[in-house]
């Protein structure tokens, strides 16, 4: 009788022992046999052999980042209305975009998804700093465009990254347009800067910094605070008069309602990832006079850049109202558009980037897009909207020009 | 029977790519999903080994993962550190902070813990954006190519086969650790606290050690799975991904090695199937954490083991006349 | 300086009632049932949607719009009481607690189906011109929910001292067994108790929404402080809750005037480790005897 | 030879257990005896270490026995069983006898890697507790849950858990209640067996039996030792029929237990 246990032990042990021989000779086997050094860094699809151009595309639609994927409807729309003028060399475009809820590690997956199972030719679009940043990288070293991300982050703007091409101007541009027009319209003022601390909001504290020369407050907050009481109260008894918003929408909502609740009545600038948002007259009661930075015309404007994606928008978004994030989406497909028309001969990566590094002066929704093999900076330019009477209006003499090419 | 199982499975996913060769180079994707898929499936057992075995309610898992992860993706980044000693440095340093939160855990009544754990994992998350100098801030390191005492284990094959064994040990050490007096110490201070002193477990450190282990796993997992992504970010370690790990031990069935890998094989399929629409993921596994609390107290593993008979006799309740008063 | 103290304090108050009244909620759940209940704030705010319907689609006055969101909120408690705590009376409490994070998860989720995850701007409660006291600013929102915190506490101390209902259910919280062999309902005041509860933590949504706007995790922040509150209160006294949250408050607020805001969860969790090392029971807290 | 002076508990106001003197001879059973509400249960979770104690010395052999923490006890040769039988659910039958080996063992994280010292410890301690279990006739179910038996093998299991660690003193909570007739002759033989190797200290009521086995008995009520002597003695005397056969003053039956 004691024997029986004595050999059950005796015989997990031996399972055991068995499966992890049993792991260790085929890792051993499979190594050896050089399947596993046959992969090689090169992704599939360089070349476009179909009838169509496939892109991807990853952005937010689920979580509290969700709004911003709707850049993804203005993607799809300007494909539609390209594909119904005929599209573009012959080919057909075509949108794969994944949800990646603004989790990098779920980007990291999707993007490995769209080039290696869904072999697309390029990522177009994809929304957010840091998921973004998750893949930029590996996408540069296997030769796959990322092409106009949804981010000004400056690590994407660095030399030597070649098939890196962003297309908003750098996050510093946004922060010099607002201290620009600070210095020249409100001197000698107490300026205070709200910012987000990370990676979008840092450097727009940084250009502000550099065209300002220096901020009288600066405070940081992160995107999960909802009461900004504290912030708001420490601005007004610190006398300041002039205030920036380094801030994403919810979080600009919330403290320019506060600065209203508390009789609080500075000169007030948001960033434009703060204000392009179709509910913002309706969100923030007291948003008259606020400025806000800009690249993209103000909705409902009569840029004939803007009519145009308006009335694809009403044709093919899908009920999906014309508002900036999904602006952003049609800037993006209309920068791998310029790429792929300019293209003679076999639609290859290596084609789409060469035609991209000549572009000049490329009319955009955000203006006009320049790259060069040196400078992938598409972007140059800010200016400033003012909320006048429930709606944006562009604002004279705001105009900044930043440190793209000329 | 059931060993055979266990051996097929192991095989399976031993020659898996080799038959993932067919597919071509979509088996970079694919080995990738799984590779990740391995990696949760460690952290879901060392959250089995911390609340299914030893009672303890864990609401900031990914606080250890992260912890596991960014330390080994600093030691990369700066000292070039490679593989094996990223992960044990994760592990270890994840097992150094389990220690504070351990200590206050110990004297506090059961649910204080779930709150501490879930303080401890947004404070991992704002630490790690807030000190950039450090981590890089939400734009995250990226890691150099992995090595494996010196051989390039970059490629998606051999990493795979890093997560696979890495996986096949760390059930082979939680199922050795629970054979054994300390795990069976874990168990007995999970149903009964009094009785385990009294049979001469000492309950506070021996909560303190189920805290450790699984936080030294969960670090573990953290730094493979920092060289598996070649990238850390704070949004991957916040608070839905705590509740993805909890998810994946409720409905796998707590107390149960294949119970939380089975588990962590529903959520991933969840997650995945229901990531079109806004809300759908969550509010599935949350439904099925209800209904399996409500009417599968066994979890997956329970549904599975049917044959058994139900154990729903329990002792008489307090009061029950005695047989002579 | 000491107007900007004031201000500040003043400001901590009035946002430490709202965690005050979510600890509250959670404390009178606690009391009755030994339930930590993780879906309190979710039930909060799906019971804030209602209000937010209301206002948005039928134009609905605010009052009758948070009076609805109110029965919704106690309903949803009792509801959740007696159809899924009541079937695990006998379970061990981790699956209670489990139970209650599933509902959380399943909450959350159905409304960011059903509203997505854009927020939605609510309407401030009152429309008042704030009073501006020299270089204070008293905001009607802030005393709104002062008051609201005050009223609520004393009526439920009230309600405990004296009505069958409370003393019933301080029996519960006593001895459950003994309570039912007496005859007393146990299965309705638990219901009471989680209604009762809910209904807390859906004041402090409501109230919360104008700045938080109304989105599936408005009640996110807000609820662990309400936890936090609630443990430094002593987890079982009312009036620990109700000072616990409103001391939270204006610490929160010192935190982000003085110290970093973008850390202020960090270091609020680091303090309440410090207080959990000295006082295991929270600040007010009575040390609790083991039974075997 | 367990030797206890002027113990005393105290919960709030309420003392519980009053200066009570207790000396248990190294071998042989011992019966406490006494109303509902009268301490018994709360001094065997005194001198087990499960309730702290306001004043007075225990010692057993040259241990002194409150200055250890509760867990201590079992390695200082206390071991004891429950009134309601405590038993580990989620482990099964021979697991639960394996805890009561927690403090005779040494493996620590080492098991995790089954070295070779733990293996042959683990073995050596199975063996014993299977050793156990057969003298119990519990082998056919070692492998079965605990919640799945018979509530008096339960009690019969709670009771062989305290003694697989072969302490010196074990203190039995009504061993029997609950238990049917034909349960209860097993228990009664595994605690014979066991006085004849170490103190047994059992709270009973039932007085046959305790006649049948008991070499002596301490009569307590409202925390206080009322008398004590052999079984036989005790009942003739006065004071235990006042008081113990409850011919006396009403007790309400809700006085808890510790």
């Amino acid at each position: 009788m004691m024997g029986l246990s004595k050999h059950k032990e005796e015989q997990m042990q031996h399972v055991l022992s068995r499966s992890l021989a049993v792991l260790a000779l085929t890792v051993a086997s499979v190594t050896t046999a050089g399947i596993a050094s046959s992969q090689t860094a090169t992704a599939p699809g360089a070349t476009v052999e179909g009838d169509t151009i496939v892109f991807g595309q990853t952005a937010a639609q689920s979580g509290p980042q969700a709004p911003i994927g709707a850049s993804k409807w203005g993607l799809e729309a300007f494909i539609a209305s390209v594909n119904a003028n005929g599209g573009v060399a012959g080919k057909k475009l075509r949108l794969i975009s994944y949800d990646d809820g603004y989790q990098p590690a779920q980007t990291t997956a999707l993007d490995k998804k769209l080039v290696y199972e869904d072999r697309v030719f390029a990522i177009v679009g994809s929304i957010g700093s840091p998921t973004t940043a998750a893949v930029y990288k590996a996408l540069n070293e296997e030769h796959v465009p990322l092409l106009s991300m949804g981010s000004g982050s400056p690590i994407f703007y660095e030399p030597g990254l070649k098939y890196v091409f962003p297309s908003w101007p750098i996050y510093t541009t946004d922060g010099e347009t607002m201290g620009n027009y600070v210095k020249k319209h409100f001197p000698g003022q107490a300026a205070a800067v709200i910012y987000q601390d990370d990676g979008f909001g840092k450097p727009i504290l940084a250009g502000i910094k550099k065209s300002l020369g220096k901020v009288d407050l600066e405070i940081p907050y992160v995107p999960s605070q909802v009461d900004f009481s504290s912030a708001v109260i420490k601005l007004k008894s610190s006398g300041i008069k002039v205030v920036m918003l380094a801030t994403i929408a919810t979080s600009g909502a919330q403290i320019l309602n506060q600065m209203d609740s508390l009789s609080y009545h500075p000169t007030r600038i948001l960033t434009s990832s703060a204000c392009g948002y179709g509910g913002i007259f309706g969100a923030i009661k007291s948003l008259e006079g606020t400025y806000c930075t800009a690249f993209l015309p103000p909705p409902g404007s009569s840029d004939p850049q803007w009519v145009e994606f308006a009335n694809a928008m009403q044709k093919y978004g899908q009920g999906h109202p014309p508002d900036i994030y999904a602006a952003w989406g049609w800037l993006a497909g209309q920068v791998a558009y310029a790429g792929l028309e300019k293209i003679k001969g076999p639609i290859t990566r290596d084609a789409l980037v060469a035609q991209l590094e000549t572009l000049r002066n490329f009319d955009t929704i955000a203006g006009k897009i320049n790259y060069s093999p040196e400078r992938h900076e598409g972007s140059c330019c800010q200016l400033l909207w003012q909320a006048k009477g429930g709606k944006w209006e562009i604002v004279p003499d705001s105009q900044f020009n930043g440190s793209a090419m000329k | 029977m059931q060993r055979r199982l266990v051996i097929a499975i192991l095989v399976a996913c031993a020659v898996l790519p080799i038959a993932f060769q067919a597919l071509g180079q979509r088996q970079v994707y694919w080995l990738f999903v799984i590779s990740e898929f391995y990696v949760f499936a460690i952290v879901a057992i060392s959250l089995d080994l911390l609340m299914g075995r030893s009672g303890q309610i864990s609401l900031g898992q990914s606080g250890f993962v992260a912890l596991g992860a960014y330390t080994a993706a600093i030691l990369n980044q700066r000292f070039n550190v490679d593989l094996p000693l990223g992960m044990l440095a994760g592990a270890a340093t994840a097992a150094v902070a389990s220690l504070v939160l351990g200590f206050p855990a110990t004297r506090l009544r059961g649910h204080y813990l779930g709150i501490v754990t879930l303080g401890f994992g947004i404070a991992i998350d704002q630490i790690a954006l807030k000190w950039d100098a450090l981590t890089g801030g939400d734009q995250g390191i990226h890691l150099h190519r992995p090595a494996l005492f010196g051989v390039d284990a970059g490629t998606p094959v051999r990493m795979y086969y890093v997560a696979l064994v890495a996986l096949v040990v760390a059930v082979l050490l939680v199922r050795g650790l629970t054979q054994t007096r300390i795990g069976r110490a874990f168990a007995a201070i999970k149903d009964s606290e009094v009785a385990a002193a009294a049979m001469g477990v000492p309950v506070a450190r021996t909560k303190v050690l189920a805290f450790i282990v699984s936080a030294f796993l969960a670090g573990a997992a953290g730094g493979i799975y920092a060289f598996l992504a070649g990238f850390v970010a704070p949004e991957d370690f916040g608070i839905e991904s705590s509740l993805l790990f909890f998810a994946m031990v409720v409905i796998g069935g707590m107390g149960s090695i294949p119970g939380a890998i089975g588990g962590a094989v529903v959520v991933d399929a969840v997650k995945n199937a229901a990531a079109t629409v806004s809300g759908l993921s969550l509010a599935l596994l949350g439904g099925m954490i209800v209904l399996v609390v409500l009417f599968f107290p066994g979890g997956l593993k329970g549904l599975l083991r049917t044959r058994r008979i139900r154990r729903e006799r329990r002792p008489a309740p307090k009061g029950v006349v005695r047989q002579d008063a | 300086m000491t107007q900007f103290l004031l201000q500040i304090a003043l400001a901590g108050l009035a946002q430490g009632s709202l965690f005050a009244l979510t600890a509250l909620g959670l404390v009178m759940i606690y009391n009755a049932s030994s339930v930590v209940n993780f879906a309190h704030g979710a039930m909060g705010m799906a019971a804030t949607y209602v209000a937010y319907v209301l206002i948005a689609r039928f134009e609905v006055p605010f009052a009758l719009a948070f009076a609805a969101a109110l029965v919704a909120a106690f309903v949803l408690g009792a509801v959740v009481q007696a159809v899924f705590l009541a079937r695990l009376r006998n379970a061990p409490l981790l699956s209670q607690v489990v139970v209650t994070l599933g509902l959380f998860m399943l909450l959350e989720g159905l409304m960011g189906i059903a509203f997505g995850y854009n927020p939605r701007p609510m309407r401030e409660s009152i429309a008042i011109a704030p009073v501006i006291l020299g270089d204070l600013v008293l905001r009607p929102q802030d005393v709104l929910q002062l008051a609201l915190l005050l009223i609520l506490g004393v009526a439920l101390a009230a309600f405990f001292a004296a009505t069958k209902v409370g003393l019933g259910m301080r029996a519960i919280t006593e001895n459950t067994y003994a309570a039912r062999l007496m005859g007393i309902p146990v299965g309705r005041l638990l219901a009471i108790a989680w209604g009762t509860g809910v209904a807390l933590s859906a004041v402090a949504a409501v109230l919360a929404a104008p700045t938080t706007s109304v989105t599936p995790n408005m009640m996110d922040t807000i609820v662990v402080y309400g936890f936090v509150a609630a443990i430094v209160g002593g987890f079982g006294s009312m009036a620990g809750a109700l000072v616990g949250g409103l001391i939270l408050g204006v610490v929160v607020n010192l935190i982000d005037a003085f110290l970093a805001p973008e850390l202020a969860m960090s270091i609020v969790f680091g303090l309440l480790l410090l207080v959990l090392y000295v006082r295991p029971d929270g600040l007010f807290g009575r040390a609790q005897v083991q039974k075997v | 030879m367990l030797e206890a002076r002027g113990v005393t508990v105290r919960f709030g106001g309420l003392v519980a257990v009053n200066a009570l003197d207790l000396d248990v001879p190294d071998r042989g059973i011992f019966a406490l005896v006494g109303p509902n509400g009268a301490g018994k249960t709360t001094l065997i979770n005194a001198l087990s270490r499960v309730c702290p104690v306001a004043g007075g010395t225990v010692r057993l052999g040259d241990v002194d026995v409150l200055s250890l923490p509760p867990h201590a006890a079992v390695s200082a040769g206390i071991a004891r069983s429950f009134q309601r039988a405590e038993l580990f659910p989620s482990l099964t039958v021979l697991e639960n006898l394996l805890v009561g080996l927690h403090s005779t063992m040494q493996t620590g994280l080492s098991g995790a890697l089954m070295t070779p010292a733990s293996r042959t410890e683990e073995q050596a301690a199975r063996a014993r507790a299977e050793r156990v279990l057969r003298d119990l006739d519990l082998w056919e179910v070692r492998n079965a849950a605990p919640a799945d038996m018979p509530y008096g093998h339960q009690k019969l299991l709670d009771v062989a858990r305290a003694l697989v660690s072969e302490p010196a003193l074990l203190l039995l909570d009504e061993p029997f209640a609950g238990l049917t007739e034909a349960e209860a002759p097993r228990l009664l033989a595994c605690i014979r067996a066991a006085g004849e190797r170490c103190a047994v200290l059992m709270i009973e009521h039932h007085f046959e039996l305790l006649e049948g086995i008991a070499q002596r008995m301490t009569v307590m009520d409202f925390g206080q030792k009322v008398s004590e002597g052999t079984p036989a003695s005790m009942r003739t005397d006065p004071e235990v029929i006042r008081c113990y056969l409850g011919t006396g003053r009403h007790r309400t039956a809700a006085a808890s237990a510790c």
